[in-house]
């Protein structure tokens, strides 16, 4: 195999190079450039500078907020049937999935027997859940998604990091997809 | 009698507590924030009373209200009273420094003392005392290391700091600061940076070193020190010698603005007086900024030296171009006299 | 290749050589443990072999699988001729020793080391043999089968140096 | 001298007030910030562990030398200026050369000096 | 004896076998769905189909049913065959429902084992699946889902041939077909659950395990039933320290491939009332003691009765169902310190089919009379122990585990008795007069060894664990016995068993960590230590 | 210690220093990825340097033995947390060999792209790291920034910015998403401004370069000895590098080439890793241009997941996703040593398989480790002040090293 070899050129330090100032000089032009288009966007208000390159890279986070893009991994939710009812059915698979075992579940009988089976309990507890997303790729129902846009916020307990049904639910809008054997 | 004091209090209060003070304090946050802008960030900006965040300007009273309320403990030493007023040693010298520097025409000065230059070159002297004790009475490996750096970086640029300034004297021939201002006069042509610009920069960075900021901060290079003589320093005694910097930093480029920017001289502006003095007093105030600026920018952009790398500089390249300096200056005043 | 290095192996060392396959394409040779040294002081030295680098270390435990327990597993590579072999070398439970590669290459010291530390399998000659990767007061060897998942262990004080404290006063 | 011109006095307030502010800051922090002691935080710092080697000890000579160069060196260059302020002076009354080959044979002291340690390697910091 | 090739592989097999045993002879494994081995082979599911050559040319034939002939050529992987497989999978999957997520036999399902491991094809169906009923209750234990049934009818052979008691039947015809019970007939036999077990897909499923938990997620451990003197092997589910289910493990020396309702609900009983910390009654209070303190307390009060009226005074009333080493140790403990042993029980004439179910409902009454037998032990029944109550001999009666079916005499005349103290897993109603009660494990939560009723050893395994501090009935009764002064030093099962192996001829030769899953039968372990 | 006498230096006893013992980490600045380096020093110079690892131990490759053959994913991206996509690769790539799965062109080329988009986001942030810690902080920011633009295309890309878990046993999670091109090309200005900022800030400066010419040099021999790789062998002059010795996913059809130094000096690898950093780039582009269509995931459904839809609304495809999850991928038994080039060196998956759920054993060869066992050869001698340069300029990574 013959390998397409670059030697890396080193710097071989001239008198210029000695005497510190240029490159100090030059140095202190770039973050002086930096700042002086920075500052005159702050004070103006502009996102960008005129030449369009410099930008201040950071956001005032929790009063302005970067949009998460569609593929995000975030707080997790669950959907709904077209009837509002929960779409899970308990069938373990995300829980099952999970490498960092967070999600638990209990599954109780439902009076309808289309329905069969619904989950009585379903628990995540965000401070184990290591936002992988198996548990979305794993559920057969597309039931528990995690593109809910929001991360985890902070809470003050760990207890509070346990996430319950009625949470996840609230997040969950309805799920459009045919399930079933019923292809549109 | 009272009339003096009266009036040295006034100058006191309007020069050191009123402008010196509030420019290191703001330095506290312009460091944050202009460092921030040159970075692409934001800055500090979460600070705020019942919504008014004027830009992170409330930083400032919130980390001293941090600091005076954080506990202030005193680690396992021999020597407890060295280690308590080890940062109240490093904030004097940087504090009186102003004594001697002419902030304004005639008499605003603090102390016209004909020793001006000595004494400034005593007060940094003595600023060595702080680090150095605080890292030897912290009984930490990583304290000594921070302040015997501290202690040997300081005292070789002082010989430079000196050196440099001797063309100074040799062009302006006094020491005493209002007159070497006086001296430069109003035209840029004959202020110290052109005249001696090579002190300049020997000086500039003396003085950098002095007040051991980057690419000087080696007796606190937090990557191998983590923070050097002051890593056992916490609450107020922290931040006193946060404060000594930033008071050191005003008052080293109000140094350099005395003695290489023609001090208050505002360019083409003999007369004094009046309104006139009103504008030499900001002219003061917007060079010493401007330095205080270049300070941190320079801080925020360059990489740290190594420590031997740091006496190399000082001792075989700037202390012979120091003496060059003097040389030279003597040689060109004695064409142009002889 | 490499199969021309498996014969050269087995033509040189004859008997040490117990088996050889090439799974997926991974060249492999079983050896004796006592001629292991040998062969890899061969492999590095010798100019059609010129295994300069010792890739890595480690161990599989075969539990009740094969006879043996264990299994020490090296991979080489040579940078100049471009090959890698893997060499193993059965290790039972009677006799959890092997010789040490760190006289071939010093690069053998840390995978020893883990090993060591995550099997329990001794290199006979490690200048330095000492857990790697766990503290000194761990018990047991994590990476073997019958070490439990969720293998708690209680809890040591944070070992500390010694402290001279008798030269201040000199 | 005209009594506002007095430089000691000014001088003396100000450092007064400089130790007296240091020491009231830390005076209000002491009333102020809790106090709460444990063994761990009266330990000195090493990265979570206890020391390594008690840092009371010799430390490399190399420091002492400096501090004697400085001595050296910075009390000479205090001698240069009263001859710095005096130059031009002695130039413009025409002994300028004197003056300055005066100063050169004080520097070459100097500068024999700091040859001198260059040489002998006590500069070099490894 | 005719000879045939499996995959080119020769093999030589009785007259009469099926290419499918023949096969598992050579270690090629046949798929199935209908086939069961304690069953008839209708070979109606048709996944067994492989390609074989009889003579006639190569044609598919089910291996369940066709009998091994000489020169046969059987080809399992072959294209054909294959095909075949893929075939009928798609076949028995075209109207099956998408029913994993909610069917409880996902993880153990045959057919997906089979679709994952013969077809993994997509479907090409694109057209509304045939609906069936869903819920359907056939009995007390079981429910059917008609959909996902693929009609292997194995449950429906299992009640004409096994329990013969012909609850279930197919109706309808082609896609349309059912299971379902004839009418006015409940699936209601004591075997019910198995029909469960056999079903291949998740039709029939418990109702007492449905949806309690997913098979894949349940530790598996192998056990023994402890309900009656047959000893069915088991396995015991368990999920996060909960027993969930137990089911039937293959021994063909004991229970073939069967196990009754009953036993297998048992657990059930155990789950309310248990034990975890010693209990004292005092005058109508109740105090709790710690597991290891009560063990003291048990001690000291035989040693204060033992040494006041000496050992006769102490009544001990041992348990058959428990196991051989408890007994053991009981027996020895009573000999040691001269305690009159009683063995009291459960009942002894119980429901008794010819199928499994024995009447005496102790399971280890064989290993217990071994036991003591060896041991020339003196003991006495229940109806002794009235009389000794009567008597007043007995001072302290030390009741082994609750479950003592007594009569009336004794339930009377207990409350006589000065101390009553008992070493019981979960309360019982003759567990009200006990004065002092020290917990110990069920027989889910430790291992031991039983008996059962033709001789046969079988060992079972912990398969729960609750406080590590409640000891086994052994291990408490050595810690008990050293509490009160006596010389017992047990503290491993292992070392109890191989005292006993030295103690009781028929276990010579035995050793408690190398009886085999299956257990072995003691007259043969005899016979063989003999010589 | 070595005073100044006629003949040079003399050893004088009485005017010994005692050798200063400092535990540097594991709570340290400078000792990122917690590491406990216990130096001997006299004066500043290391004079011994013994090296504690395993703070970040978290039983990564006993977990792996519980988990299936996806589950694994995850763990891996925490190896080496700055290139989480390459460990990925790296890993699906072991599994599929003992497998003999053969994935699809296009999964080839986007694990190509994927790959080098992680190498420069790790090279960006070591550089970054490496100006940081000799505080220079505005480089570190502006790499930050850069690699700040990279991550938001991973996050888009994976739905996360560190903890990607993108690949999947015969394929991938996702495919690309439709404005993923349009948004690099976007981006692409700026990140070459950027580095082009850090670069006059660090590359002629003398401070920077005083700090790192020179300092942490390592021979060629010792360096192979060590069982070195990455840009720390390559700064010695060894031009060792898996994507051209042994080329893997479509390393073999891109042009790139293999930078290497001369001194086996920290500059060197500084200007090593610059120039790889223009390579990655470049082979992005090139990867953007060779792209195929066609499927992501091999059609395998004893491996992969069958897609949704099938999932949904056929028991087939519901009875494969169950057993795949259930009872993991079918892997037949077998054992492989698959390799890549990470950002740190030969990056290895030694995994054996029984055919059971998941992997029987893995082992992962993480370059790190092999790097700091052989970092004191490049430490001793020098100053205390060199070893955070060193340090950095090897890119130690916790998390492959503990495991």
């Amino acid at each position: 195999m013959t390998a397409t070899v670059k030697k890396v050129e080193r710097v071989v330090p001239d008198l210029a190079m000695k005497a510190y100032v240029p490159a100090i000089l030059e140095g202190l032009g770039v973050t002086t450039r930096h700042f002086v288009q920075n500052l005159g966007n702050l004070v103006s208000g502009r996102k960008k500078s005129k030449r369009g390159t410099e930008e201040i890279a950071t956001i005032r986070y929790p009063d302005e907020k970067r949009e998460y893009p569609p593929r995000y991994r975030g707080h997790h939710r669950l959907m709904r049937r077209e009837d509002d009812q929960v779409r899970c059915v308990a069938c373990f698979m995300c829980s099952t999935a999970c490498p960092a075992n967070c999600i638990y579940i209990e599954a109780g009988e439902h009076e309808d027997p289309t329905i069969e089976k619904f989950p009585v309990r379903f628990d995540i507890d965000h401070l184990v859940c290591i936002y992988c997303g198996m548990c979305e790729e794993a559920c057969p129902c597309d039931a528990i998604r995690m593109d809910s846009g929001e991360h985890t916020k902070p809470k003050y307990s760990r207890t509070d990091q346990r996430v319950h049904l009625v949470d996840l639910l609230e997040r969950g809008g309805p799920s459009i997809a045919k399930q079933g054997g019923r292809f549109s | 009698m009272t009339t003096l004091i009266l009036y040295a209090l006034l100058k006191i209060a309007g020069f050191v507590l009123g402008y010196v003070m509030l420019t290191a304090t703001l330095l506290t946050w312009i460091e944050r924030k202009q460092s921030a802008l040159a970075q692409d960030r934001i800055g500090p900006a979460r600070a705020s009373i019942m919504g008014l965040r004027l830009g992170g300007l409330l930083h400032i009273p919130a980390d001293a209200i941090k600091s005076f309320t954080k506990e202030d403990f005193i680690p396992d030493t021999p020597n407890p009273w060295l280690f308590k007023f080890a940062p109240v040693i490093a904030f004097i010298p940087a504090f009186v420094m102003f004594a001697v520097i002419p902030f304004g025409p005639g008499d605003l000065i603090i102390s016209s003392a004909s020793f001006g230059v000595l004494f400034i070159l005593a007060v940094t002297g003595i600023s060595v005392y702080g680090a150095t004790l605080a890292g030897w009475a912290s009984n930490s490996s990583l304290s000594l290391l921070g302040g015997l750096r501290a202690a040997a970086q300081m005292i070789s640029y002082e010989v430079t700091m000196g050196l440099s300034l001797v063309g100074i004297f040799m062009v302006y021939e006094d020491v005493n600061l209002q007159n070497v201002v006086i001296r430069q006069g109003s035209n840029v042509l004959n202020w110290g940076i052109v005249t001696q610009p090579l002190a300049f920069f020997l000086f500039l960075a003396a003085v950098i070193a002095e007040t051991k900021r980057g690419p000087f901060d080696v007796a606190e290079g937090e990557s191998e020190l983590v923070a050097g003589y002051f890593t056992e320093y916490s609450a107020m005694r922290f931040a006193m010698f946060m404060l000594g910097e930033f008071i050191a930093i005003v008052g080293v480029s109000a140094v350099l603005v005395t003695f290489f920017l023609g001090g208050w001289q505002v360019p083409g502006l003999e007369e004094t007086g009046g309104w006139y003095t009103v504008l030499q007093v900001s002219a003061f105030a917007l060079k010493t900024w401007f330095l205080c600026w270049l300070q941190l920018m320079i801080r925020w952009t360059l990489p740290r030296f190594r420590y031997d790398q740091i006496m190399h500089l000082g001792w075989r390249i700037l202390l012979p171009l120091s003496l060059l300096n003097v040389l030279v200056t003597g040689i060109v005043l004695a064409i142009i006299h002889g | 290749m490499s199969d021309a290095l498996v014969k050269a192996i087995q033509s040189r060392f004859g008997d040490a050589v117990l088996a050889s396959h090439a799974m997926a394409g991974d060249d492999t040779v079983i050896l004796r443990k006592d001629s292991l040294v040998d062969v890899c002081r061969y492999l590095r030295e010798d100019p059609s072999c010129q295994m300069e680098m010792l890739v890595d270390v480690t161990a599989v435990d075969w539990q009740d699988k094969k006879e043996e327990r264990f299994e020490v597993v090296y991979h080489l590579h040579s940078l100049s001729l471009n090959h890698r072999l893997r060499i193993k070398v059965g290790v039972s439970e009677d006799d959890l020793t092997v010789p040490t590669l760190t006289g071939v290459w010093r690069g053998a010291n840390w995978p020893e080391r883990e090993t060591w530390d995550m099997y329990g399998i001794r290199f006979d000659g490690h200048p330095d043999l000492r857990r790697l990767l766990l503290y000194p007061e761990f018990e047991g060897h994590p990476l073997r089968k019958d070490y439990p998942v969720r293998g708690y262990q209680p809890l040591v004080e944070m070992p500390s140096l010694p402290v001279d404290r008798e030269d201040s006063e000199e | 001298m005209n009594p506002i011109y007095d430089p000691y006095l000014p001088l003396g307030i100000l450092l007064l007030l400089a130790i007296g502010l240091g020491l009231a800051i830390i005076f209000l922090n002491g009333i102020l910030g809790p106090k709460r002691m444990s063994k761990e935080k009266s330990t000195p710092f090493e990265c979570g562990n206890d020391p390594g080697t008690n840092p009371r000890q010799r430390f490399d000579v190399k420091f002492y030398l400096t501090a004697l160069f400085f001595i050296i060196f910075d009390v000479e260059v205090v001698f240069l200026f009263p001859w710095a302020v005096l130059y031009r002076e002695q130039l413009l009354a025409g002994n300028g050369w004197f003056f300055f080959a005066e100063m050169v044979f004080f520097l070459g002291i100097l500068t024999v000096g700091l040859a001198y340690v260059w040489k002998r390697g006590a500069l070099d910091w490894e | 004896m005719p000879t045939l090739k499996i995959n080119d592989q020769e093999v030589t097999v009785e007259q009469g076998t099926t290419v499918l045993k023949a096969a598992a002879e050579t270690g090629v494994e046949i798929p199935t769905f209908c086939y069961h081995p304690g069953l008839s082979a209708p070979a109606n599911c048709r996944m067994c189909l492989v390609e074989i050559d009889g003579g006639r040319g190569p044609q598919l034939m089910p291996a369940c049913y066709t009998q091994a002939g000489e020169g046969m050529d059987v080809k399992t992987d072959s294209p054909t065959t294959k095909d075949a497989q893929k075939s009928v999978l798609e076949f028995i999957l075209l109207n099956h429902p998408v029913d994993c997520p909610i069917c409880d036999q996902a993880g153990e399902c045959t057919l997906q084992d089979h679709y994952f491991d013969y077809s993994a094809q997509p479907s090409r169906l694109r057209h509304t699946k045939v609906h069936k009923p869903k819920v359907k209750v056939l009995g007390p234990n079981i429910v059917l889902d008609a959909e996902r049934c693929i009609l292997c009818t194995r449950c429906v052979r299992f009640c004409d041939e096994v329990t013969e008691t012909h609850e279930l039947r197919v109706t309808q015809r082609g896609d349309h077909s059912e299971i379902t019970t004839f009418p006015g007939l409940d699936l209601d036999n004591k075997y019910s659950l198995c029909t469960a077990d056999i079903c291949p897909v998740g039709a029939l499923t418990s109702r007492g395990f449905r949806f309690k938990a997913r098979v894949w997620n349940n530790k598996r451990t192998k056990s023994v039933c402890d309900q009656c003197a047959r000893n069915c092997s088991t396995f015991v589910d368990t999920l996060r320290n909960d027993v969930k289910r137990v089911s039937p493990r293959t021994n063909e020396e004991v229970n073939s491939w069967w196990a009754c309702d009953e036993g297998r609900t048992a657990f059930k009983k155990y789950q309310e009332g248990r034990y975890l910390k010693g209990v004292i009654s005092h005058e109508g209070t109740t105090n709790e003691l710690a597991p290891s303190d009560s063990y003291h307390r048990l001690g000291s009060q035989l040693s204060q009765t033992v040494e006041a009226h000496g050992g006769e005074a102490v009544g001990i009333l041992i348990h058959p169902s428990w196991s051989n080493e408890d007994i053991f140790v009981a027996a020895q403990f009573a000999m040691e310190a001269g305690f009159s042993l009683y063995v009291g029980g459960r009942a002894t004439d119980g429901y008794e089919d010819n199928i499994l179910i024995r009447g005496d409902k102790n399971a280890n009454r064989y290993g217990m009379n071994l036991i003591l037998e060896a041991m020339g032990v003196k003991h006495g029944g229940v109806d002794s122990l009235a009389a000794a109550i009567e008597a007043g001999t007995i001072r302290t009666l030390l009741i082994l585990d609750g479950e003592h079916a007594l009569p009336e005499s004794v339930i009377t005349s207990i409350g006589q008795v000065e101390k009553v103290i008992a070493l019981a897993a979960w309360q019982t109603p003759i567990l009200d007069a006990a004065h002092v009660i020290a917990p110990t494990r069920l027989v889910y939560e430790r291992g031991g060894t039983f008996v059962n009723f033709e001789g046969h050893i079988q060992r079972f395994h912990k398969t729960q664990m609750h406080d590590v501090n409640i000891l086994s009935p052994w291990h408490a009764l050595s810690t008990i016995a050293r509490a009160g002064g006596w010389d017992m030093q047990y503290d491993r099962i292992s070392d109890v068993f191989a005292g006993m192996a030295e103690m009781v001829p028929r276990f010579a030769g035995l050793a408690y960590q190398e009886l085999p899953d299956d257990g072995v039968t003691t007259v043969q372990a005899a016979s063989t230590g003999a010589v | 210690m070595t005073v100044y006498g006629k003949e040079g230096h003399t050893t004088v006893d009485h005017l010994h220093t005692r050798e200063m013992v400092l535990n540097m980490g594991p709570s340290h600045p400078a000792m990122h990825g917690t590491v406990k380096m216990i130096l001997t020093l006299d004066g500043e110079t290391i004079k011994d340097a013994d090296i504690h690892v395993g703070y970040l131990h978290r039983g990564f490759e006993k977990m792996c033995e519980e988990q299936t053959w996806n589950q694994v994913m995850p763990y891996t991206d925490r190896l080496n947390y700055s290139s989480p996509l390459i460990n990925n690769m790296g890993y699906a790539m072991a599994v599929e060999k003992i497998a003999g799965i053969e994935i699809t062109p296009r999964c080839r080329w986007i694990r190509t792209l994927a790959s080098e988009l992680s190498r420069v986001t790790d090279h960006i942030t070591c550089i970054g790291a490496q100006a940081l810690e000799l505080a220079a902080y505005s480089p570190f920011l502006y790499g930050v920034e850069a690699r700040e633009l990279l991550y938001q295309l991973i996050e888009e890309l994976t739905g996360a910015r560190l903890t990607v878990s993108y690949a999947r046993i015969g394929g991938l999670r996702h495919d690309l998403t439709d404005t993923f091109e349009a948004h690099y090309r976007e981006r692409l200005p700026r990140i070459h401004q950027l580095m082009e900022d850090v670069h006059r800030l660090l590359t002629k400066n003398r401070i920077y370069y005083d700090r790192m010419a020179g300092t942490g040099v390592i021979s060629a021999e010792d360096a192979i000895d060590y069982g070195f790789s990455g840009p720390v062998l390559r700064s010695t002059g060894v031009a060792y590098d898996v994507r051209k010795n042994a080329p893997y996913l479509a390393y073999g059809d891109v042009d790139f080439e293999v930078p290497v130094g001369s001194e086996g000096d920290n500059y060197d690898r500084y200007l090593i890793r610059v120039e790889e950093v223009k390579q990655s780039l470049s082979i992005i582009d090139q990867c953007f241009k060779n792209m195929p269509d066609g499927p992501v995931n091999i059609e395998d459904w004893n491996v992969v997941l069958p897609p949704k839809e099938e999932v949904y609304n056929t028991i087939e495809g519901m009875i494969a996703h169950f057993k795949i999850i259930m009872h993991g991928s079918d892997i037949p038994e077998g054992e492989a040593y698959s390799y890549v080039e990470g950002a740190n060196g030969e990056l290895g998956f030694y995994v054996v398989s029984d055919g059971g759920r998941g992997p029987y054993k893995m082992h992962v060869r993480g370059p790190s480790l092999h790097l700091m066992q052989g970092i004191h050869e490049m430490m001793l001698g020098g100053m205390i002040a060199d070893l955070v340069p060193t340090f950095d300029s090897i890119n130690m990574i916790g998390g492959e090293i503990d495991r």
